[in-house]
């Protein structure tokens, strides 16, 4: 039995059509539900239906940060599933398969659980239901308890009532079969917590649409599209129960203009995409600018350009989410970093879109918004990773007499009138337009408006600076060497910085989660005293650590600190083993630590 | 009986428009027919794109939003679903609304959301100097076309119909009267409600005339429930008919649907929703 | 007598489609007919969205774009106008080319660019993973919409109609020899030719049974010049009718029009294009 | 009379609808066939039809490289005309003015002429043509010839044949009248050269067109939007004279991707659009980028964001234009600088796009598009200022046998078969694929074929570093301070740093052509050695300051160079003054010169 602190890494390979991904989920939830905590990843096939697919489960005790690297239990229920993972099976792990599919595989010497799920499946006439017999063997093997089995299943398979008695069987048999063959203890079970406190097993794209739900939102509009249409499907399911509607609509930009007409309306309102639908929505980006009208477009990032590589996962709309628009259009971008992050950074994305009435970009990517891991129930909308702000809504002063909706002001935030209140009738323009909303083209009154916007900018960026969340920063503190990173990769860090710690190598991380406005005083403190810092990120061109050596340069040649890239543009996340090698070779390089 | 005025809806910009377009009578009428129908300005919404049609937001007195070209639609059904108390107008040109933004107006019809749609067609680009439009005749020379287009126009009733749209009539500049009616009967119709307007663009396109002469009353004894006797109304070309060419009021508009929706669902809370969420 | 078979047409890759897909009988029903007219392979360009359906250029041996969401017809248009001598076929399906592409084919039709569009409509995104689609029946529940969608399904014969393409038809995944002969009058046909293929999506939406039940041929006596007919047609929902509505061929194409432009305009050289610019 | 060094600003204001604009109009192009050279300014007024505006041309015996200031010469048509540009007269200036419309302006001295051309107009029967009597006025008044007046009536009125006659009427009495009345010599009459050569009188649009037709174009495809509809309207006129064709298309969407399929079948196409237009089409500039079709895009900058100021000029895209798209998707980014080097930049922009399979971005702005200059003939269309290269098509021995469409090389660039092409059949795709295009997700063909596509920019890079083309420089050679710019605030720098030079004050600029790639040898060879460098432009976020003090940081902050920046963003150029007060506070603040 592996140590309490450690985690285990469970890889299932497979055929898509035959059940592969279902006999991950359902193994990941049995494993969660006994106590566990879990982290999941998993590619996706060109193919529509069927395919191969890998998926990747890791289980701890204690939170996981990532899905790991090697497997230590590969489960294989195909030929191809053996022999594109072996390579991946650490040296000590362990292989559970099917034997009607692969026979006699050399695992030099590694330990083999042959279950054979096939047959044991079309004993009970149900050949379909092997995944399932599959489950109930790793059920045993990891004595996550066969009633905790048979809760999911009944849970999980519902909808399919007629075959739900037959999946039943199937997780049964599975289970008897190993435990009659297997009874040693397993090598991998994780002694399972007693006691444990209460935790949600969510994907990023769940997170992001529970956030929303709890950041206020009552209007979604989206037109499909992978990797982001699990929020509008969570959205779709929640939020008539709260008094508000999704539109699924024609195409991006007429998604992008309902939110921005609901908006107007007075509701918060968001839409999700990916980058092709993104480039379609920087017009209508604009207009919400100029008319200051408070919106929220999640980006979750699939690997581009162009319609590229939709179901693997990249930071590579960092630019256009950043400078995407013509003339100078501001906005805020904000950068969850974990599952949970993605809840609270929601919540954000709300209270700076409706305080200062600007577009708020929120990016994630392909693998954080598919990937499901357990998360603490998250404490009050408003604890310590956000703040809950509102639109400011006009006076009854204000609407009595001369309502000027784009009254310019200390900060720039003018109060926003909403349909049906008397008084406060005004124009809301996507032309340059004066105090009342009316078209301007005045040299004066133009460059007065593009100030009021960007005050706002300003603003914010105060405001930031006190947050907690607008940056989390962890490891060594004033340790000489630093990694800098933005979303979906702090996993892969923070585990690679764990392995260096273990080297003895002092580092420390800072991940901002508002890119825009930058964190500018917490990233400077990050940098100072530092020799050199490590800029990891999944894209081709270094996106971020251009904006991070050009944005500091003062302070990183002032003080000759070093910036090293390590952009990996591949459609996959980082292994903990890349970011470990970089951080070392920084390490060398820089004369050691 | 309406206290409020036409006049009363009148903002204090003064139009941008060339002296003798088209748009003002439409401004008029649909001040006139807010008046009649005695609709607070503040409960009033106007969305538009962009055009010379499309200022048509700054010189209402009520709410409006003056969006990006082509996507006046799409900003209305967002502002109706947010808020269907809401009396929500979409205007625009035939540019705006047949040309770029020509993708939304079947997606409009088909969710039957209640707005009206109030396309000033003037055959013509006005905002930008006179480029031939979906609807201009074939053959017009313009710099941008100096040999003559070679597209043929569309037909926006024709196609209003064939998406099913609950209410679409069509009316003319130089019918004050008659475009006040229509444009009651579509804000008070429970569904999309399409309005073509004749309006046209003296300083590009000078079609006044042209409309006097070949435009008539649809016929009295025409059933607007039967659709295909709306679409042999439609087809002709050297008469265009004026007025309703269908009606149907049958089919629940969308906020109604999705009020329906909101009724039959269990409210719930936040904590009610991550349960299910629960390991 | 043609010397090409179908299988010539076809290229290396495995359709990534699901077993069943009614796409696959489209794509045998295009080389066909591309066999039975003998065209040679490198002298066809299929232009495509993006989609199931959209895959359709990588499975073939011709020229191939796979373009972005939505734009087949752009694309196909630029293409031909480039170089009027390729058959240029535009395919792609009902969301990428009713939804997000939408805007396109009122504009396709009315320039009558010698381009056949076919689309396979299966009423669903599926390589979404089953969303409602434009053309999905009211009321269909999936995970984008649990409640059942609100909005009523468009009718694109009905609206390809309505902008005047002058050749519009239908045909079905399930009867393959009157498909070849569809695509083989769409290809010849000079101008823009609408063919919807009713291509059922058997992983979200398994309609061929349904399909089976309600199609019919076009009955024989119908007059497909006569627009009204056509739309009488079109509007019969309970038996959706298979064959060619509406076939105009009197209306030159689109390339045809520039061709006859750029022979009456008197050729020029940069020289003498500056001279008009002396000052 | 002025010197023949000098040049002269005449100012036109009054009502648009009463033909302000063509009284401007035809008195420029009499100037210049009078073998003056001109360049031009006008404003728009908010109205569709009339409404105030302003009409400058700047004339001189030498090359005018700016539309001036002050005006020398005020002609006033209408009150308002008056009262708005009254403060611009220069001290010494004149005015010109209809007593019919203006009684008694107080010109504090200056000379003043009146010609009532609404009485001599009524007079003939043709109140329409008082704008043509004050042109012919004007003829007198800068003796330039009533032939010469008459020629040009006849030419540009031809059109309205009818009224062509009254029209010539009008002239000659205005001319008759001035003669009679002011006699003397005028003040601001320039020396006419008795021998001058041809020139071409151009707006910044007509330029792009005919350097476009020059380039090889022959297709367009287009949305009407200000200020690029002249780009479209004059190629519609020409393209069917070179068997070419433009579509009207009915959005930038259509546009765009009608001019990828255009190339894709062989022929150079391209598309002109503003800001609004840009935004919407960078989902398929994207697409251009991966499945590497050469495409030309014409940017007419307006200001923004979004609908902002539509008739107003702005440098305010510079970013969108560099980093928009989602993914990393490679373009090439042109910045002509002049009317005549807007002619050659779009030769070279066809060269870059059809050599290396890319999307090329052509960044003008709507002062630079709207007005007119006189430039010298071109010289043959590949000249020193650009270079005519070739789209690679594939050599027969390719094409026989297993044709790779995107063939990895060493410069990234693989030979692009045309559809026609026996043997060239290939997929064209926008999803990541493999050399023979078909779609590939695996995590190498995707790095490999992202760094075949950048690999094109840098072989781009190595080839411009040859160019004159890539970037103009002038001034003080070696001077300790520099002016960095691009595009079309060229002509105010220029002639600020004359008058900075009359002061004894040396300066040094350079303007890079090619945005992206950036010419760095050259700019860092001109930075090299300054003390400080002064970055104008026009936009609201010093958007190219930004990108010059960032990419060059490491250069700048060794040898301790100051970049200071002048960002206007009011929807104006920039007055030459602006320009020289900015560079004498730089040389005052970094210690004199
Ligand atoms: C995305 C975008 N493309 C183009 C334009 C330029 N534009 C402004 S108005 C207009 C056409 C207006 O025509 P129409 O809708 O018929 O209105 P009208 O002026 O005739 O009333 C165009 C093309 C724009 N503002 N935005
Ligand atoms: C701009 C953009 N938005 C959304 C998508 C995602 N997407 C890919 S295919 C598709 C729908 C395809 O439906 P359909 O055209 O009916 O094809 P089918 O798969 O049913 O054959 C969508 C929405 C995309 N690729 N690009
Ligand atoms: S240009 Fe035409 S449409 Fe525009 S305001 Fe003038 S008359 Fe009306
Ligand atoms: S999901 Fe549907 S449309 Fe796509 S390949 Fe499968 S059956 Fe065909
Ligand atoms: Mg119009
Ligand atoms: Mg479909």
């Amino acid at each position: 039995m592996v140590k309490r602190d450690q985690t285990v890494v469970v890889r299932v390979g497979g055929e898509a059509g035959e059940g592969t991904v279902t006999l991950g989920e359902l193994f990941t939830r049995i494993a969660a539900r006994a106590g566990l905590e879990v982290y999941t990843f998993r590619t996706y096939p060109a193919e529509i239906k069927g395919g191969q697919v890998l998926f990747q489960t890791r289980l701890g005790v204690k939170r996981v940060l990532s899905e790991g690297d090697a497997a230590d239990v590969l489960v294989v229920m195909n030929k191809p599933g053996w022999t594109e993972n072996q390579r991946d099976l650490q040296p000590r792990g362990v292989l559970v398969y099917d034997p009607g599919a692969v026979s006699d595989p050399d695992t030099q010497g590694r330990a083999q659980f042959a279950i054979p799920a096939g047959v044991i499946a079309q004993e009970l006439d149900f050949a379909r239901g092997k995944n399932v017999v599959m489950v109930g063997a790793l059920t045993w093997l990891f004595r996550l308890g066969l009633d905790l089995g048979r809760d999911i299943v009944n849970a999980r398979m519902a909808r399919h009532g007629d075959v739900l008695q037959q999946n039943l069987k199937a997780l049964e048999a599975g289970y008897a079969y190993a435990e009659a063959h297997y009874p040693a203890p397993f090598p991998y079970a994780l002694p399972l917590p007693e006691q444990f406190e209460e935790r949600l097993l969510l994907s990023g794209a769940e997170a992001l649409a529970l956030g929303a739900l709890d950041g206020g939102c009552r209007f979604y509009s989206g037109y499909p599209i992978t990797p982001a249409t699990g929020v509008m499907e969570a959205l779709a399911k929640y939020l008539p129960a709260f008094g508000g509607t999704m539109v699924q609509a024609e195409d991006e930009i007429a998604a992008i203009n309902m939110v921005i007409g609901a908006s107007f309306a007075g509701r918060r309102s968001m839409t999700a995409t990916s980058g092709p639908g993104l480039s379609l929505m920087i017009e209508a980006l604009g207009m919400a600018s100029i008319a200051e009208i408070p919106i929220v477009v999640v980006n979750v990032q699939r690997a581009g350009p162009s319609t590229g590589l939709p179901t693997k996962t990249s930071q590579g709309d960092l630019f256009l989410t950043l400078y995407g628009g013509h003339g100078d259009a501001p906005r805020f971008v904000l950068a969850p970093d974990s599952v949970k992050d993605c809840y609270y950074q929601m919540i954000n994305a709300f209270s700076l879109a409706e305080y200062y009435q600007m577009p708020v970009i929120v990016l994630s990517d392909q693998a954080m918004a598919s990937r499901v891991e357990t998360m603490p129930y998250p404490e009050s909308s408003c604890g310590i990773w956000s703040e809950c702000l509102e639109r400011q809504l006009p006076s009854e002063a204000e609407l009595a007499k001369d309502y000027r909706r784009y009254r310019d002001t200390k900060d720039g935030i003018s109060s926003m009138a909403i349909p049906g209140m008397t008084g406060g009738a005004y124009l809301s323009e996507s032309l340059e337009h004066d105090v009342y909303g009316y078209p301007s083209q005045t040299p004066e009154n133009h460059q007065l408006m593009m100030e009021k916007r960007s005050k706002k900018v300003e603003a914010a960026r105060r405001r930031l600076a006190k947050w907690d969340s607008s940056a989390r920063r962890w490891g060594h503190r004033g340790a000489k060497f630093g990694i800098i990173g933005w979303g979906s990769t702090r996993g892969a860090v923070r585990e690679a910085m764990v392995q260096l710690g273990e080297m003895g190598i002092e580092i420390e991380a800072i991940y901002p989660h508002t890119l825009l406005p930058m964190p500018d005083r917490a990233v400077m403190e990050f940098i100072y005293g530092k020799k050199a810092i490590l800029v990891p990120e999944l894209n081709f061109s270094s996106q971020f650590a251009r904006m991070i050596s050009h944005r500091y340069y003062k302070q990183l040649d002032a003080q000759d600190i070093h910036v090293h890239m390590l952009a990996k543009e591949q459609g996959i996340p980082f292994k903990i083993s890349e970011i470990y090698e970089a951080a070392l070779e920084m390490v060398l390089e820089e004369g050691g630590k | 009986m309406s206290t409020r005025k036409a006049k009363d809806y009148k903002s204090e910009v003064k139009p941008i428009w060339c002296p003798g377009c088209g748009d003002y009578a439409v401004l008029n009428a649909l001040m006139r027919a807010f008046a009649e129908l005695d609709i607070p300005q503040d409960t009033i919404v106007v969305a538009s794109g962009i055009g010379c049609s499309s200022r048509f937001p700054a010189f209402l007195n009520t709410f409006g939003i003056h969006g990006v070209h082509g996507r006046p639609l799409p900003l209305a059904t967002g502002i109706k679903m947010a808020n269907p108390e809401l009396t929500v107008v979409a205007v625009g040109g035939d540019g705006d609304g047949f040309s770029i933004g020509g993708g939304h107006i079947p997606h409009a019809a088909r969710r039957n959301v209640e707005i009206p749609y109030i396309v000033m067609d003037n055959s013509i680009y006005g905002m930008t100097k006179g480029q031939a439009s979906p609807t201009s005749p074939e053959g017009i020379k313009r710099k941008a076309s100096p040999y003559g287009t070679v597209e043929a126009p569309l037909n926006p009733i024709m196609m209003a119909l064939a998406y099913e749209a609950t209410f679409v009539a069509r009316t003319f500049s130089g019918k004050l009267k008659e475009m006040v009616e229509i444009f009651m009967a579509a804000i008070q119709h429970p569904g999309f409600a399409f309005v073509q307007v004749l309006s046209p663009c003296v300083s590009f396109l000078d079609t006044y005339a042209h409309y006097r002469e070949i435009t008539a009353p649809i016929p009295e004894d025409h059933d607007p429930t039967d659709l295909l006797a709306a679409m042999r109304l439609a087809q002709a070309t050297e008469t265009l008919y004026l007025g309703i060419f269908r009606c149907m009021a049958d089919r629940p508009g969308y906020s109604r649907r999705f009020q329906e929706i909101q009724s039959a669902v269990h409210p719930m809370t936040v904590p009610e929703v991550m349960d299910r969420y629960q390991r």
